[in-house]
C-alpha cells in the first residue's frame, strides 16, 4: 500500500529467516520471549479460563434452578470425578456449590479476564502500538507467563484435593477461610501469591515499557487510548496487588502456621475455644483484600474501555471526541480507585465519618467513568458508522456498562446499600459491568484484532449471530437478577434461596421472598445455558478461520490509523524493520483535505 | 541474543533520563514498599489494637539485632563502593568490596538463623496449677508441645526457667542463657508447653512474617549479587556499561532490603 | 555516563561520610532505647525519627535518589501517597464505629 | 408524587417495609433510581438516534470536527451536582440517624445476639435489666455464649436460639457479635443489615412499626449451613403479648441461662 509497509516487509522477513534456524520448536512456542507470542499464550490460556469459569457456573445454575436435584449427565461425571461424598448422586452439595462459586470468581477474575484483558490484549497490542520492537524486559515477560501458569496450575489441582478447592467465596473472608479446614484454601492462597507474582512482573513489563521503548515522535499526548488505559492498569496492579499479597502470606500463615493475625481472641470452633493465640482482626483481611479488590474491578474494566474506544475511532471514521478528557479521566480513575474500597465494607460497623468519606469518595470515581462514556457516545456524532462485527460488541457495551455502572450508584451510598447489600442486585451489577461489559469489548478485539495476528478474517455472518444472541441472552440472565435482589434475594445461597419460600410456605411469614421471584431462577439458567449454546458459533469461527478464515489482502484491513497496522502480518521477530517516526495523534480519521479517511500515525 | 533488539539497555533515553532496567527496578521496588507497608501498617494495627498489657517488650535479643543493623548499614556501603570502584574502572576493588557484601549477607543470615532457633527452644509452659513460666527445656529441643510429649510417652522434662530480673532488659538476658537452676515437671501436670514460635503470640506471628520476608528478600539478594560478582562476571569484558547497569541496579534492590531493616530494627526490637 | 572520574571520588567521600551517619544513628536509637522516656508514645516518635533521617539518608545518597529523575519522582511519589491512604485509612476506619448513646 | 414513587417502588420489586427508617431506605433508593434512569434513557435515545441518523449508508463521509459544543460538560456537571446532593442532602444524614444515633437504652428493648454456625443466640438481661458478664474464656459444652457463672446478674438473664421477640412500635437496640465467622444480621422488612464480627461487638438498632413474623436471613457466606441459616425468627407482638412471653421464659431462665439446647 504505502511504502514504508513493504519496505518492512521484506527487512523484516530476512530478519525472521535468520532467526528461524536458531530457535527450536521450544524457545519458539514454549519458552518464547517474544511479546507477541507472550500474547497468544495468555490469550488461549485466558479464553480456555473464560470457558472453563463459565462451565462451573452453568452446574451452579442447575443447582440454583432445582436445588437438591441430580445434575442430568453431568452429575455423575462429577460424582466420579471429585467423589461421592460431595457430588453424591450428581447432586451438588453446599460444599461443592461453595467451592465452585469461590472458583467461578477467582478464576473469572483472577485467571481469565486479567490476562486476557491485561496481559494478552496488552502484551500483543501495545508494544506495537507504541512502534516498540518487543516489551523492555522480555524474560521477565516469559516469566510473568509462566508464574501465571503456574498459579493455575495449582488453582485447578486443588479441584481434586481431598475436600476440594477453597469454599469460602472469591474474597476468602477470615475466619471462614481459615476455620475450614480442608486444604483448598492453602491452595487458593499458594496459587494467589503465583499470580499476583505474575502480574507484577508484567505490571513492571508494561510501565517500563511505555515509558522507555515509545517510538520518536510518540508523545504522550499522542498515545493511543488503549495503550494509555494499560498504562494505568499496570499502575493499579502494581501498586494494589501487593498488599493482597501480603495479606496472603498472613492468612496463609494463619492456615499452616496457626498464627493469629485475623482470628480475633475468644473464637470458638464447634462449641469449644480455639487454640490460638488469637489477639487478630478479621476486619484488617477485609481491608487489605479490598485495596486490592477495588482497584481491581478498574483493572477489569480499564483494558476493555481502551479496547472500544480504539473500535469506535475506526468505524465511525473520525477522531475521538475529547482524547484529553478520556485521558484525564483514566488518570483520575486510577487514582481515586485506591481510596474508595471500603464501600465493600458499609455494613462491617462504620461509623458515619469514615463511611462519609468513602461513600464520598465513590461517588468521586463515578464522575470520571461518566466522562469516559459521554466521550465515547459524542464520538458517534458526525461519524459514518460501519456496523462490522467489532463494533457492534462495543457499541453493545456502552449501554451495558452504564447499566452496570449506574446501578453502582445504589450500592455506592451506604444509605441504600443496607438494603441491597450482599443480594443478587450486587450480582447483577458487576456482572453487567464485566460480562456484557469487559467480555463483549474483549470479543471486539478478538475480532478486530484476529486479522492482524493471524492474517485471517473472522467469518462475518457467525460473527453477528454470535453478538445478537450473546445480547439477548446475557440481558436474559442478568436483568432478572437486579429484580430479585431487590426484592431481598441473597447472593451464595447453595439452595438457590428456597429457604426464603418454605419459610413463607410455613405460614405467617412476611416479607419472605414470593415464588415468582423465586422462579425467575429457573428463567435466568435456562438463559445462561442458552448463553453457552450461543458461544459455539464463536469456538467454531475462531478455530475454523485461523485455518480458513478470508486471507487478508493488506496489512492494515480495517484501514486504522495507528501503529500495530503498520507492521508486516504477522509482525515478525523485532515488529518494525525500522523505529517508526510519528508524526500525529491517534486518531486522524477524515482529515479535512486529505484524500483518504485515515491519516496514519507515521505518515509525515 | 534476542534482547539486543531493544534500545536503552545501556544508554538512557533522552527524554527520561533513564536506561530501562533502572525504570524496572524503581518499578519493582515501588511495588515492594506496598508489600513491606501493607505489613507494617498491619504491624500497627494489631499492635494498636492489642488488648492492654499483652504486647510483648523485649522479647528479642537486642545486642544481636544491633550487630545485625550494623551488618546491613556496611554491605550498603560495600555495594555502593563496589559500584563505584567499577564506574572508576577498578575491577579488583569491585571484586574485594562486593565479597565483603556477600560475606555481609550470610553474617546476615546466620545470626538471623540463630535468633529464629533461640525462639524456637524458648517455652512458655503452664501447669495445672495454674503457674506458667518460660525457659528452656533440656536437651534443647524444637517445637516441642504437649502433644509430642504424649505421643512420646514422655513421663517428665527438665525446664530451666528464665531468671526474672525485672526491669528492662529482662528477655534479653534470659535468653542470654543466665536461667535459673533446673527443675523437672511431670508431663501430667502439663496444660500447655508452647515454643516461642509464630503461633505463641501475635506479636511473633508479625515478628516472623516481616524478619522472615525480609530475610528471604537478603537471600535473593544475595544470590543475585552473587550471580553478577561471579557466573556472569564475563560481561564485563564484553560490555562493561551494561555490566555497571547490572551492577547499580542489583545494588539498589540491596539498598531498598537494608532501608526495610532500618525500620524493622527499631519497631520490632526496641518498642 | 554523566558521572566523570572526578565526581566519582567526590561521592566516594560521601558515602564514607553517610556510611558514620548510619552507625551514628543506630547507637543512638539503641541509646534513645536504654533511655527511659517515661511514655510509649515519644520512644515511638524518637525511634521513628530516627529510623526516618536513617532510610533518608540510604535512599538519598546509596540509591542516589538527591538528583534522581523526574519520572522516579513520580512513582515514588504516587506509591507514598497509596501507602499513606492504605495506612491512614484503615486505622481510621477500625476506630470510626456505631456506638451506643450513653 | 407518593403515587409515583410507590409505582416505582412496585415496579422495582421492593418488599413490605415493616420498620419506620425503611421508608426512607427506600424513597432514597428511588430517588437515585430516577436520576439512573433520566440518564439511561436520555443517554439511551440519543445513542440510538445517532446510530441511525450516522450509519454509513445515509452518512458515508465523517465529519472530522464532530460536535463542537460543550454541552457534555453541562450534564457532567449536573449528574455530580444531584450526586452531591443525594450525597449531602440524603444518604449522610439519614445514614448518621439510622445507624450512629442509638435512641437511650432505658426507651429501647436491648437484646444481644451471638451468631454461630448456624444459629443465632439471643440474650434478654431479664428482670434487672443488666446483662451478666460475658467472656469467652468461659465458654464450655453447655455455656455456649460465655456467661460468667460467677455473676449475679447473669442469673435472671434470658436465653433464646432463634427466637426474637420484641415488643411493637419500641426501638430494638441489638448489640451483635459472632463466636466464630462472620455472620450477617439481615432482616429484610426491617430494612437492616449489620455483619456480625468475632471479636466484635457492633451496635444496631431499628423501630419495628408492624406485629408479625418476620425472617432473620444471615447474608454472609459462614460455610456449608449458610443457606440454611434463615431457621431464626423476628416476632414483632403487643406489649402485652411480648411482656407474657419474656415473664413465661424467665420462669425457666435458671436452666437457660446456661443452656438453651
Ligand atoms: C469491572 C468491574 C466493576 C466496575 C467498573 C464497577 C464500578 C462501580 N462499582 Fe462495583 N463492583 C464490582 C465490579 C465493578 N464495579 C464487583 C466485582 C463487585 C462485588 C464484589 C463482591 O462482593 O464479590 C462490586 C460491588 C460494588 C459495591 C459493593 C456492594 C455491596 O457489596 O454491597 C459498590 C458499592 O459502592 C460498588 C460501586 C461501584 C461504583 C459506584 C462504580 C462506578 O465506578 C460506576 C461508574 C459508572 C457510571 C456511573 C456509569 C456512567 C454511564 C452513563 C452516565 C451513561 C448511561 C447511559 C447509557 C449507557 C445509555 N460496586
Ligand atoms: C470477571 C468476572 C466474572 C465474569 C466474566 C462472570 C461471568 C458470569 N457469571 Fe459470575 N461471578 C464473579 C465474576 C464473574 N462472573 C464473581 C467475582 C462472583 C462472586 C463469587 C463469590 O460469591 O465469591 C460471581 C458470582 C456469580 C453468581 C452468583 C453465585 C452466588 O452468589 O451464589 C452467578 C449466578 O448466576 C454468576 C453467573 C455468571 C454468568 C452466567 C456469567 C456469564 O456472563 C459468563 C459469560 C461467559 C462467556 C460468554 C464466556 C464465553 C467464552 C468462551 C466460551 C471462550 C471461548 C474459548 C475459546 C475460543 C478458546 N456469577
Ligand atoms: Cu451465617 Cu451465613
Ligand atoms: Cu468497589
Amino acid at each position: 500500500m504505502q511504502p514504508t509497509t513493504k519496505e518492512s516487509h521484506h527487512a523484516a522477513e530476512a530478519h525472521e529467516e535468520h532467526h528461524h534456524e536458531e530457535l527450536g520448536f521450544l524457545r519458539k512456542y514454549i519458552f518464547s520471549t517474544d511479546h507477541k507470542v507472550i500474547g497468544i499464550q495468555y490469550g488461549i490460556t485466558g479464553l480456555a479460563f473464560l470457558f472453563f469459569g463459565f462451565c462451573l457456573m452453568l452446574l451452579m445454575r442447575w443447582q440454583i434452578a432445582y436445588p437438591g436435584r441430580s445434575i442430568p449427565f453431568f452429575g455423575p461425571l462429577l460424582e466420579r470425578m471429585l467423589g461421592s461424598d460431595v457430588a453424591g448422586g450428581g447432586v451438588m452439595s453446599a460444599n461443592l456449590y461453595n467451592s465452585f462459586g469461590a472458583m467461578h470468581g477467582t478464576i473469572m477474575v483472577f485467571l481469565a479476564i486479567v490476562p486476557l484483558a491485561f496481559a494478552a490484549f496488552g502484551n500483543y497490542v501495545v508494544p506495537l502500538m507504541i512502534g516498540a520492537p518487543d516489551m523492555a524486559f522480555p524474560r521477565v515477560n516469559m516469566a510473568s507467563y509462566q508464574s501465571y501458569v503456574l498459579g493455575s496450575i495449582i488453582m485447578v489441582v486443588s479441584f481434586f484435593i481431598p475436600g476440594g478447592a477453597a469454599q469460602a467465596g472469591w474474597t476468602s473472608y477470615s475466619p471462614l477461610a481459615t476455620s475450614i479446614d480442608t486444604n483448598g484454601q492453602t491452595f487458593w492462597l499458594i496459587g494467589m501469591i503465583f499470580l499476583i507474582t505474575s502480574s507484577l512482573l508484567g505490571a513492571v513489563n508494561f510501565i517500563a515499557t511505555i515509558i522507555q521503548l515509545r517510538a520518536p515522535g510518540m508523545t504522550w499526548m499522542r498515545l493511543p487510548f488503549f495503550v494509555w488505559a494499560q498504562f494505568v492498569t499496570a499502575f493499579l496492579l502494581l501498586l494494589a496487588f501487593p498488599p493482597l499479597e501480603a495479606a496472603g502470606v498472613m492468612q496463609l500463615m494463619d492456615k499452616v502456621a496457626h498464627t493469629s493475625f485475623f482470628l480475633p481472641t475468644g473464637l470458638s470452633v464447634s462449641g469449644q475455644i480455639a487454640p490460638i493465640s488469637g489477639g487478630g482482626s478479621p476486619l484488617l483481611w477485609q481491608h487489605l483484600f479490598w485495596f486490592l479488590g477495588h482497584p481491581e474491578v478498574y483493572v477489569l474494566i480499564l483494558p476493555a474501555m481502551g479496547i472500544v474506544c480504539e473500535i469506535i475511532a475506526n468505524n465511525t471514521r473520525k477522531p475521538i471526541w475529547g482524547y484529553k478528557s478520556l485521558v484525564y479521566s483514566v488518570l483520575a480513575i486510577g487514582f481515586i480507585s485506591f481510596i474508595v474500597w471500603a464501600h465493600h465494607m458499609y455494613l462491617t460497623g462504620m461509623g458515619t465519618k469514615i463511611s462519609t468519606f468513602f461513600q464520598t469518595t465513590t461517588m468521586i470515581i463515578s464522575i470520571p467513568s461518566v466522562i469516559i462514556l459521554t466521550c465515547m457516545f459524542i464520538s458517534l456524532w458526525g461519524g459514518s458508522i460501519r456496523f462490522n462485527t467489532p463494533m457492534l460488541f462495543v457499541l453493545a457495551f456502552l449501554p451495558m456498562f452504564g447499566i452496570g455502572g449506574l446501578t453502582g450508584l445504589p450500592l455506592g451510598f451506604n444509605f441504600s446499600d443496607i438494603h441491597l447489600h450482599d443480594t443478587y442486585y450486587v450480582i447483577a451489577h458487576f456482572h453487567y459491568v464485566v460480562a456484557p461489559g469487559t467480555i463483549f469489548a474483549l470479543f471486539g478485539g478478538v475480532y478486530y484484532w484476529f486479522p492482524k495476528i493471524t492474517g485471517r478474517m473472522m467469518n462475518e455472518w457467525w460473527g453477528k449471530v454470535h453478538f445478537w444472541l450473546s445480547l439477548v441472552f446475557i440481558n436474559l440472565v442478568f436483568q432478572p437478577m437486579f429484580a430479585q435482589g431487590m426484592a431481598g434475594m441473597l447472593r451464595r445461597m447453595s439452595d438457590g434461596g428456597v429457604n426464603y419460600s418454605m419459610a413463607q410456605n410455613q405460614g405467617g411469614v412476611i416479607g419472605g421472598l414470593s415464588d415468582a421471584m423465586i422462579h425467575l431462577n429457573v428463567t435466568v439458567s435456562h438463559a445462561a445455558w442458552a448463553l453457552g449454546l450461543a458461544q459455539l458459533p464463536f469456538i467454531i469461527n475462531f478455530f475454523w478461520s485461523i485455518k480458513n478464515g478470508r486471507k487478508v489482502t493488506s496489512d492494515n484491513p480495517w484501514e486504522s490509523t495507528t501503529l500495530e497496522w503498520q507492521t508486516p502480518t504477522p509482525p515478525p521477530h523485532g515488529n518494525f524493520a525500522h523505529a517508526p517516526q510519528v508524526f500525529r495523534g491517534p486518531y486522524e480519521y477524515s482529515v479535512p483535505g486529505k484524500p483518504r479517511d485515515f491519516t496514519l500515525q507515521n505518515e509525515a | 541474543m534476542q534482547t539486543e533488539i531493544l534500545p536503552y539497555i545501556v544508554e538512557p533515553r533522552k527524554d527520561t533520563g533513564l536506561y530501562n532496567a533502572k525504570v524496572g527496578i524503581w518499578l519493582f521496588l515501588a511495588s515492594e514498599v506496598m508489600l513491606f507497608g501493607a505489613l507494617f501498617s498491619s504491624y500497627i494495627l494489631l499492635r494498636v489494637g492489642a488488648a492492654e498489657g499483652t504486647w510483648p517488650h523485649h522479647l528479642l535479643n537486642i545486642p544481636l539485632g544491633t550487630i545485625n543493623t550494623l551488618v546491613l548499614i556496611c554491605s550498603s556501603v560495600t555495594v555502593v563502593m563496589s559500584w563505584a570502584s567499577l564506574k572508576l574502572n577498578q575491577w579488583s576493588k569491585y571484586k574485594f568490596y562486593q565479597a565483603i557484601t556477600i560475606l555481609c549477607a550470610l553474617i546476615f543470615l546466620g545470626i538471623k538463623s540463630f535468633e529464629y532457633t533461640d525462639k524456637f527452644t524458648h517455652y512458655e509452659v503452664v501447669l495445672k496449677n495454674g503457674t506458667s513460666m518460660t525457659g528452656h527445656v533440656e536437651g534443647s529441643p524444637l517445637f516441642l508441645n504437649l502433644n509430642k510429649l504424649k505421643a512420646a510417652k514422655t513421663e517428665s522434662i527438665g525446664f530451666h526457667p528464665d531468671a526474672h530480673a525485672s526491669g528492662h532488659a529482662e528477655g534479653a538476658k534470659g535468653e542470654a542463657g543466665g536461667h535459673g537452676e533446673g527443675m523437672k515437671i511431670a508431663t501430667a501436670d502439663i496444660t500447655k508447653l508452647e515454643c516461642f514460635g509464630p503461633w505463641h503470640s501475635t506479636y511473633l506471628a508479625i515478628y516472623f512474617t516481616l524478619t522472615g520476608l525480609h530475610a528471604l528478600h537478603v537471600f535473593a539478594g544475595a544470590c543475585v549479587i552473587f550471580a553478577i560478582w561471579g557466573p556472569l562476571a564475563g560481561l564485563w569484558k564484553k560490555d562493561p556499561e551494561r555490566y555497571t547497569n547490572r551492577v547499580e541496579v542489583s545494588g539498589l534492590f540491596w539498598h531498598f532490603v537494608d532501608l526495610v531493616w532500618i525500620f524493622l530494627f527499631p519497631v520490632l526490637y526496641l518498642l | 555516563m554523566s558521572h566523570d572520574a572526578h565526581d566519582i571520588q567526590k561521592s566516594v567521600r560521601r558515602y564514607l561520610i553517610v556510611f558514620g551517619a548510619l552507625l551514628v544513628g543506630t547507637i543512638l536509637t539503641v541509646a534513645v532505647n536504654a533511655v527511659n522516656f517515661h511514655s510509649i508514645a515519644i520512644t515511638v516518635a524518637v525511634a521513628l525519627f530516627i529510623a526516618t533521617i536513617k532510610a533518608f539518608l540510604v535512599a538519598g545518597y546509596f540509591m542516589h535518589l538527591i538528583d534522581e529523575k523526574k519520572m522516579i519522582y513520580g512513582i515514588l511519589a504516587s506509591t507514598g501517597f497509596f501507602f499513606i491512604g492504605l495506612m491512614w485509612l484503615t486505622i481510621w476506619a477500625m476506630h470510626d464505629f456505631p456506638t451506643l448513646a450513653k | 408524587m407518593e403515587n409515583l414513587i410507590q409505582l416505582t417502588e412496585r415496579i422495582l420489586q421492593i418488599p413490605i417495609k415493616a420498620s419506620q427508617h425503611a421508608k426512607d431506605v427506600d424513597t432514597f433508593i428511588v430517588y437515585v433510581h430516577y436520576l439512573m434512569a433520566v440518564l439511561f434513557l436520555g443517554w439511551g435515545a440519543y445513542f440510538l438516534f445517532a446510530l441511525l441518523r450516522f450509519r454509513k449508508s445515509v452518512h458515508p463521509k465523517a465529519d472530522y470536527h464532530g460536535v463542537q459544543s460543550h454541552a457534555s460538560s453541562w450534564i457532567e456537571g449536573a449528574v455530580a451536582l444531584i450526586e452531591a446532593v443525594l450525597l449531602l442532602g440524603f444518604a449522610i444524614p439519614l445514614w448518621a440517624k439510622v445507624v450512629d444515633q442509638f435512641p437511650a437504652e432505658k426507651d429501647a428493648t436491648v437484646v444481644h445476639i451471638a451468631a454461630q454456625q448456624f444459629a443465632w443466640n439471643i440474650r434478654y438481661p431479664g428482670a434487672d435489666g443488666v446483662f451478666g458478664k460475658q467472656d469467652m474464656k468461659f465458654v464450655t459444652g453447655e455455656n455456649q455464649l460465655g456467661v460468667d457463672p460467677k455473676d449475679p446478674r447473669a442469673k435472671d438473664d434470658i436465653q433464646t436460639l432463634n427466637e426474637l421477640h420484641v415488643p411493637v412500635n419500641k426501638p430494638v437496640i441489638v448489640q451483635l457479635t459472632s463466636k466464630d465467622v462472620i455472620h450477617s444480621f439481615k432482616i429484610i422488612a426491617q430494612r437492616v443489615c449489620q455483619d456480625a464480627i468475632p471479636g466484635m461487638s457492633i451496635p444496631v438498632w431499628f423501630k419495628p412499626i408492624m406485629e408479625g413474623k418476620y425472617q432473620i436471613n444471615c447474608a454472609q457466606l459462614c460455610g456449608i449451613g449458610h443457606a440454611n441459616m434463615a431457621q431464626g425468627f423476628l416476632f414483632v407482638e403487643s406489649q402485652d403479648k411480648f411482656d407474657k412471653w419474656l415473664a413465661d421464659k424467665a420462669k425457666t431462665a435458671g436452666s437457660s441461662a446456661t443452656s438453651f439446647e
